[in-house]
């Protein structure tokens, strides 16, 4: 039982560091110096413990607090444990991140934010860990609120307000239906272990409500379309490393619940639940990534991202799930593989890129991508790094993003032996849709680091800006380091990923792989598929060197700085590069019908002609307000009954008396 | 992975002949090109040429260019060496072909141009930002088409490992495969595409309005340029040689079988030939389209290669 | 002698369902208090019937308060708080008289067959009275409703309160003496707080009418 | 019997404080006095309480005073509510003094009336006849009346006259139930005072005839119903709250419509020992479920702080309204969870939203704005307070709301997506307004006073516990009163 106790003992640990945080209220250089590492040092622990677990028979632990008769269960198996390796590495280089981040005078005291900080870890951590409904329920909601007020810390600001209000209102609206959702799982049995739910086997209707309500609840906090509409408000709003953590780390605790829920409580089930969470998943990669291309706020366009991100992990489960129902174990495992190791790829590098975005927030105070530019010379590492994770999130070879997309691409490749000729023929367009996915967030990153780092400064005040700290970089460097790693020994990866396929259904690829050596990833058969990063990189770099030695060889001219040539004009400025908006039109263009766009055109004759689109989402107008809207019409309609005159009053009353009589006389 | 002896042997012939050849297969298309529009043919050697002088010129940077920038065209031309060196195009005995398959060579084509399109926007002048767009644009679309074409063919051979799909295309007795004819016809489109010919672009112009391809690369000179129109011939080598390799496998060796090679070199350059031929021949007869048309092309070479897919579930499965 | 003073109980419920029709009908305020007395009185006399039929102690001495209370302290309250804000004629109800009367009827039905099945079940002498006390409380119920001054709307309260004491009287011969002497208490201390109330909001509106009493609402 | 002595001074300590103060309630030293006799009481229902969770259920002078476990702890909440808010009107009240909303004679009313009304309300939860029980409501009634018009603005007024006229004449329904309930004994047991005793007629409940039950039970449904405020029957709530002096609508939140509820609860469980149907249990999740939708969109519309939060009293008494029809062991202890819980935290909130409105001079949410900037206590007060009314976990109505919902998706499938809607909407009125009047910037002067935000976070951190661990004695004694209740 040791793990899961010390486990235990580093989130105390973490409530520990927030309390002390609250006696340090206002000494900043503490609080950030002091305390966040070693919460950092605290989350790298969680990691290691959490892989040692991974490798370890499960293990069951009962805390005193909870309801009478259902003290608070905790479970350590492999999937927790996965995730919790998640939340581990990604606090780390979060936290050493903020050691060098946050500032005085900032919203919210540092000492409180401190406290809700770490109280939001430990939620997430617990939620992992919980091994029945109520635990769960309550360290879920935990986490929404810590993080809601992680997200308003600086509230001041009405936007924030509004944006961490969205925020907390979905998730209680999708934790009341994960609560709904346990509810019918429970059976009226009063139980609510998990071993129990575990137990009850359902009828497919009940099941599929129960599922239902699961991604509907678990779909709001991970933002699946249509609910994801908090999200891209609430990242830009946060403080940067909890819109990394927020995005990088919190998402995955919704696919955790999916999963729990899904492949652990329900068992799998019917082919057609994959079918809706393959449908939503693809659905959210395509906004999620469309509108990522056209954000001109650089927050925002990560957060975009990570709707498509998640989306691509949901296309994976939904293909597992489907794989499952027709007992193919080993393509579901295929399937999983692959969402399970964008979950971990995507922690890394969206943490780096968020963080990225806080080193360049402090260092020019400038969030809009239209007002930056050129910083790569001002903040070298920061820019380095950051292009790790550009790389990593655009899913190319030899990083983290590619090994994921790969596996998901090919579970897709050899779906054709599915007993179900309708998913035969929706499969191969899904894979089209993946690539095409995969390929728009190449252009989104591409944007988003040309447009941040590289060109002429947009803005006098760039010049000046300042390259990141040492804690920052510690943070930084951590994330990328992750990304290289995982890119080039997916093996290993493949390795952890087994035991929880193997612990959700009892197959896994790590034998097949193994079979190849570890510098070779190839999961059904090395004449199928094979993929060797390393190898890869070595070519790569292979070709580099033999162009530098040709050149070296061949050339005799000398290397001369100068103007750039421009085709020969002269008088160029900043100005002319492309906006952030000059980089999207062409995917606002091709994918007008997604937008809700207004424009302002200047007229020829105009003084000072200015120009301004604004791209909005299209659900918000379309679902959103006219539910608002519907319920402001039913409150005006329920407000007639209180109309002040206390005959009416008497009459409702009176009305009241005889309708019951007559019912109870019949 | 299994290293044999005759697989170094094959993959360094095959890398040594690629280097050797692209820039000569680029000769022959302009050739060709130049007859068919009834100008006076420059030699085939002109691109060894060009390369040559750029070797010999003075490469002039621009003051603000960053390290990437001028790091871009080995990484340009390491990427476009490691392409050819995967494509089976001798012998499908090749040690590096295990470290990439199809989905890994779309990999590596975005990932140089993802590489390419951030050191044109690192000047940061109207022309470099400008291509860059243009230059991802054109990726986003080729791409999944190209990744699809692929998919046609590992569908049929129920493999991605390049290796494998050639060498079963080339075994398996002739029989007729829509899917193939609609995943070579948006291969073909793709490849225009990406390698910067007419209709999409055209190497020939630097009209800022049309121009994409010359755009992203007109910062360069000297020795960058020279890498940078290398790897750009290397590009097209690779891409003609997996068409050929994949839609009209026959004489590529197998393992084991040195003699094969020396066969099949011979017949390499006579497909290659003629696919030089009718690459001038399509530039010839159809015109630069705008830019804007451009996304339109792709987005129908993409529907033919899904099309291509269903064709192939529908009838051939 | 029993079975006439038997007989007697109803004459007085029938007298009780008369004087509330009455007071559904009545405008002026002055006879809407003679007839809340005349109520008491015969509530009294019904009363100190069942008592001596039944030879319950209890019922005597209850019938003793409301005697004191509703006969004479009740009355004599709501004439002086009527003096001193004279108020002499309520204003046209809120549903027209007439109206009023044939829904009144309905209900008077209603309550009947209503309590039909438990006067049956009740061993009281008086069980066949229960259903016009049930019309009484439901008649002055709708009183209230109509009336728009305070001071009927209390009458109407009162008189409602009258009904139900009957119906406790009728059918199960009277509640236990302490609860008799808990309700005589609430009745009271309530009347007085009316009373003040009146005065208060006779300074606040100068005016009785309840309709000034609709700025409470949801706008 | 060693129990009757606690008994005797929780109930006779309040009366005599009554009188105390309505002679001296005037003085300098008259909160301090009122708090005095609340701990006082509070102390005596402490030993009372240690008793009862000693000792088997208790009666007292000749049966008509009892005590079990389902009125044994609404006693300890009662009295404990009871003492903290007069703690909270100690400065409130001195603070309305210098704003001149309070002379010296109201000051007396307010202070004996106050300790009169937790005394009915402990009179009505210990006697063991409903007839009393019913007088004491209705005197419970007066005394409120009294002291929501304690300001003697023209709003108090319409709202007292509303909230009297309205009780009474549910009041009086409830009287005629009550009838009704002795006829039905009547015939079983035989009359006198016995007939009226709950322990009699609980041990008789089944011989009861059903049809005078069931006509009974309309009548005390409706009638208690209009002092919990259940929909259609609730409008003098919002008034009475919103007009009164804060530390009154604390206790009608927090006390009244608990013992209401509690009445309820009494004559359900003779009803449904009598009838077989299951009708009184449909009735009250009727009425629980369209006092939860039509409360939640009742909030929707609120500019006033208070009426909003007697809104959100209304839907969470539906809400147990519901729990306890849907009965059952679970739904039961539910429903008694949340009746604690929810009065601890709902008088809490109107202890902050107390000081709140005196800080801004206006009980209108758009005049209050940026409280954690001018006096964090008080905003955290606030926003944690509605946060945990909200069901936000860990605090306890989160517990509540859990097993509610829970056991009703299996029990009324039906009704869960009602529940859900309601919730949600009732969370964005409210976090919605609260956010607004929390967060942001404030310009507003400090009070003259030291707030008492000491009760706020009692209660709060009580609330904590129970969402997070309850006490093994008070989960037995839930359990026992569950049982009680049954259905």
């Amino acid at each position: 039982m040791i793990h899961i106790d010390w486990i235990l003992v580093i989130v105390a640990g973490w409530l520990a560091l927030g309390v002390w945080a609250l006696f340090a209220l206002h000494r900043t250089k503490f609080v950030a110096r002091r305390l966040f590492p070693l919460g950092g040092v605290l989350g790298l622990a969680l990691a290691g413990v959490a892989l040692d677990a991974l490798f370890s028979t499960a293990e069951v632990a009962e805390l005193v607090i909870g309801l009478p008769g259902l003290p608070m269960h905790l479970r350590l198996d492999e999937l927790s444990a996965f995730f919790l390796l998640v939340i581990g590495a990604g606090t780390f280089g979060t936290s050493m991140f903020s050691a060098g981040y946050f500032r005085a005078g900032e919203g919210t005291a540092p000492g409180l934010l401190c406290l809700e900080y770490h109280v939001f870890l430990a939620a997430m951590a617990l939620v992992t860990l919980a091994d029945d409904a109520y635990c769960f329920m309550v360290m879920w909601e935990t986490m929404a609120l810590s993080s809601f007020f992680l997200v308003t810390a600086n509230h001041r600001v009405a936007s924030v307000r509004q944006a961490a209000y969205l925020y907390l209102l979905l998730a209680h609206i999708g934790a009341i239906a994960v609560l709904l959702c346990f509810g019918v799982l429970q059976a009226n049995t009063g139980d609510y272990t998990f071993a129990n739910l575990r137990a009850q086997h359902l009828d497919a209707v009940w099941a599929s409500i129960a599922f239902g309500f699961a991604v509907f609840g678990f779909g709001a906090k991970a933002g699946l379309v249509p609910v994801h509409v908090w999200l891209p408000e609430a990242h830009p709003a946060a403080p940067s490393p909890v819109s990394a953590l927020l995005s990088a780390v919190m998402l995955k605790t919704a696919i955790y619940g999916l999963l729990r829920i899904g492949f652990d409580l329900l068992h799998g089930g019917l082919w057609w639940w994959g079918a809706v969470l393959l449908a939503l998943g693809l659905i959210s990669a395509l906004v999620g990534v469309v509108f990522s291309t056209v954000q001109t706020e650089m927050k925002r366009l990560l957060a975009y991202s990570s709707i498509e991100n998640i989306g691509l992990i949901v296309t994976g489960l939904g293909l597992a799930l489907i794989f499952r129902s027709y007992g193919m174990g080993n393509l579901a495992a295929l399937a999983l593989s692959a969402a399970l190791v964008h979950v971990l790829a995507h922690a890394f590098f969206k943490n780096l890129l968020f963080l990225g975005t806080g080193a360049v927030l402090h260092a020019t105070g400038e969030r809009n991508l239209g007002k930056l530019g050129g910083l790569m010379r001002s903040m070298p590492w920061v820019a380095w790094l950051v292009f790790v994770g550009v790389l990593a999130g655009a899913g190319l070879p030899p990083l983290a993003g590619f090994v994921s997309e790969w596996l998901l691409l090919q579970s897709f490749l050899f779906t054709t032996a599915l007993p179900n000729s309708f998913l035969d023929m929706l499969i191969p367009l899904v894979a089209a849709a993946i690539a095409l996915v995969v390929a728009l967030a190449g252009y989104a990153m591409v944007k988003f680091f040309g447009v941040i780092f590289l060109g002429q400064p947009r803005e006098e005040k760039l010049l000046r800006a300042h390259d990141a700290g040492l804690w920052q970089r510690i943070g930084l460097a951590w994330f990328a380091a992750g990304c290289l790693a995982m890119g080039l020994l997916p093996v290993p990866l493949i390795d952890i990923v087994d035991r929880v396929t193997q612990r959700l259904l009892g197959a896994g690829l790590a034998q097949t792989v193994h079979a190849n050596g570890w510098l070779l990833l190839a999961p059904i058969g090395l004449e199928r598929a094979s993929y060797g990063p390393a190898v890869f990189l070595g070519g790569v770099s292979a070709g580099v060197l033999l162009g530098v030695l040709i050149a070296r060889r061949l050339y005799r001219g000398t290397l001369r700085r100068a103007d750039p040539w421009a085709c020969g004009y002269v008088g160029i400025n900043a100005r002319m590069q492309d906006t952030a908006e000059g980089f999207g039109q062409p995917i606002r263009q091709i994918f007008e019908p997604f937008f809700r766009i207004t424009r302002e055109q200047p007229s020829p004759f105009d003084a000072r002609p200015h120009y301004r689109v604004d791209v909005q989402d299209r659900l918000w107008h379309g679902l959103y307000l006219p539910i608002a809207r519907l319920v402001d019409w039913l409150a005006r309609a329920v407000g007639r009954l209180q109309q002040g005159r206390i005959s009416t009053y008497l009459m409702y009353s009176f009305v009241t008396l005889v309708i019951m009589l007559l019912l109870v006389r019949r | 992975m299994n290293v044999s002896t005759t697989g170094i042997l094959a993959q360094s012939l095959e890398i040594a002949l690629a280097l050797a050849a692209a820039p000569l297969l680029l000769g022959w298309v302009d050739q060709w090109r130049a007859r068919l529009q009834n100008r006076s043919a420059p030699p085939i050697t002109q691109p060894y040429r060009v390369l040559r002088k750029l070797f010999h010129k003075e490469s002039v940077v621009a003051g603000s260019a960053s390290p990437l920038f001028r790091f871009t065209p080995y990484v340009m031309f390491g990427c476009m060496t490691l392409a050819c060196a995967i494509v089976p195009t001798i012998s499908t005995d090749l040690p590096l072909a295990t470290a990439a398959d199809a989905i890994a060579l779309v990999g590596l084509f975005a990932l140089a141009r993802t590489f390419i399109a951030l050191a044109a926007m690192d000047i940061g002048t109207a022309f470099g930002t400008m291509g860059a767009r243009r230059e991802m644009l054109i990726g986003f679309l080729a791409e999944p088409a190209l990744l699809m074409a692929l998919f046609c063919t590992s569908l049929i051979t129920h493999s991605t490992s390049l290796a494998n799909m050639v060498g079963t295309m080339s075994h398996r007795h002739y029989v007729l495969e829509p899917s193939l004819a609609f995943a070579g016809v948006a291969f073909t489109m793709v490849s225009l595409a990406e390698n910067a010919r007419v209709p999409v672009d055209n190497p020939a112009t630097h009209l800022e309005l049309t121009m994409i391809h010359e755009a992203l690369i007109l910062e360069y000179s000297g020795r960058h340029l020279a890498m940078m129109e290398w790897a750009a011939s290397l590009k097209l080598f690779a891409y003609s040689c997996i068409g050929l390799a994949l839609f009209f496998p026959w004489g590529i060796a197998e393992v084991d079988s040195p003699l094969a090679m020396l066969f099949a070199v011979p017949v390499l350059v006579f497909k290659l030939a003629i696919g030089g031929v009718l690459l001038a021949l399509i530039e010839t007869a159809s015109a630069k389209m705008r830019i804007f048309r451009v996304p339109e092309f792709l987005a129908t070479s993409f529907l033919l290669a899904v099309i291509g897919l269903l064709v192939h579930q529908l009838l051939e499965s | 002698m029993h079975a006439l003073l038997n007989q007697s109980i109803n004459l007085y419920a029938a007298f009780l369902l008369i004087v509330s029709f009455a007071m559904i009908s009545q405008r002026r305020i002055l006879s809407l208090v003679h007839l809340y007395t005349t109520q008491g009185v015969a509530l009294v006399l019904a009363t100190v019937t069942v008592a001596y039929l039944t030879s319950q102690p209890h019922l005597f001495y209850s019938a003793v308060i409301t005697l004191a209370l509703k006969v004479f302290l009740i009355p004599i309250m709501l004439h002086r708080v009527i003096d001193r804000l004279d108020v002499r004629w309520d204003i046209e109800p809120l549903i027209n008289i007439p109206t009023t009367m044939l829904i009144g009827i309905v209900l008077v039905v209603f309550a009947f067959n209503l309590a039909l099945p438990i006067s049956q079940l009740s061993s009281s002498i008086a069980r066949s009275t229960l259903g016009i006390a049930l019309a009484c409380v439901l008649l002055s119920f709708m009183m209230m409703i109509v009336r728009a001054k305070a001071i009927p709307q209390v009458i109407g309260f009162l008189a409602m309160e009258n009904g139900l004491f009957f119906a406790a009287t009728a059918a199960t011969n009277g509640m236990p003496m302490i609860v008799e002497l808990g309700i005589a208490l609430d009745v009271l201390v309530g009347v007085l707080i009316l009373g003040v109330f009146m005065f208060q909001i006779r300074e606040q509106f100068d005016s009785l009418d309840i309709r000034h009493l609709e700025r409470l609402r949801e706008e | 019997m060693p129990a009757t002595l606690p008994l005797f001074l929780t109930l006779l300590l309040p009366i005599a404080g009554g009188g105390v103060l309505a002679l001296f309630g005037h003085l300098e030293r008259g909160p301090q006095i009122n708090v005095a006799f609340s701990f006082a009481t509070f102390a005596s229902a402490l030993w009372l309480t240690a008793e009862v969770i000693l000792g088997t259920p208790i009666l007292g002078f000749e049966e008509r005073f009892f005590i079990d476990p389902l009125n044994g702890f609404l006693v300890a909440l009662t009295a404990l509510v009871g003492f903290t808010t007069s703690l909270f009107s100690q400065p409130y009240m001195r603070i309305e003094r210098e704003h001149g909303k309070m002379t010296a004679p109201r000051m007396r009313l307010f202070h004996s009336m106050y300790q009169l009304f937790i005394a009915m309300m402990l009179m009505a939860l210990t006697t063991n006849n409903l007839g009393v029980l019913w007088v004491a409501m209705e005197a419970a009634t007066l005394t409120t009346v009294l002291l929501v018009s304690v300001y003697r603005t023209p709003a108090s007024l319409e709202a007292a006259w509303k909230y009297f006229i309205l009780c009474g004449v549910g009041i009086a329904q409830a009287l005629f139930g009550t009838m009704l309930l002795y006829l039905a004994a009547d015939r079983v047991i035989g009359g006198g005072e016995g007939a009226l005793l709950w322990t009699h007629l609980a041990a008789v409940k089944t011989q009861l005839e059903p049809n005078i039950l069931a006509l009974a039970f309309v009548f005390l449904m409706l009638g208690y119903g209009t002092k919990v405020g259940l929909v259609p029957v609730h409008n003098w709530l919002p008034d009475a709250h919103a007009e009164g002096p804060t530390p009154i609508s604390a206790v009608l939140s927090g006390l009244l419509l608990n013992v209401a509820l509690y009445a309820i609860l009494r004559c359900k469980s003779l009803a449904e020992g009598a009838m077989t149907n299951g009708l009184a249990g449909r009735t009250m999740v009727a009425f629980g479920i369209v006092s939860v939708v039509v409360a939640a969109f009742f909030l929707r519309r609120q500019r006033d702080v208070k009426r909003m939060f007697a809104y959100s009293s209304i839907e969470h008494m539906g809400l147990m309204t519901f729990a306890f029809g849907l009965g059952g062991p679970i739904a039961n202890f539910a429903g008694l969870l949340h009746m604690t819980v929810h009065s601890l935290t709902k008088s809490a909130i109107f202890f902050a939203v107390g000081h709140a409105t005196q800080r801004a001079g206006s009980q209108l949410m758009d005049d209050i704005r940026g409280l954690l900037q001018s006096s964090p206590t008080l905003g955290w007060g606030l926003v944690l307070g509605s946060l945990a009314i909200l069901g936000l976990p860990p605090f306890g109505v989160f517990a509540s709301e859990f097993l509610i919902l829970t056991s009703a998706m299996r029990q009324l499938p039906w009704a869960t997506p009602v529940l859900l809607l309601a919730l949600g909407v009732a969370f964005a009125a409210v976090f919605g307004r609260v956010q607004a009047m929390v967060f942001g910037e404030s310009t507003q002067p400090p009070l003259p006073h030291r707030p008492a935000l000491v009760p706020v976070f009692v209660h709060l951190g009580l609330t904590l516990m129970l969402g997070i661990f309850v006490p093994p004695f008070l989960n037995e004694w839930y359990q026992q009163a569950a049982a009680l209740i049954g259905g």
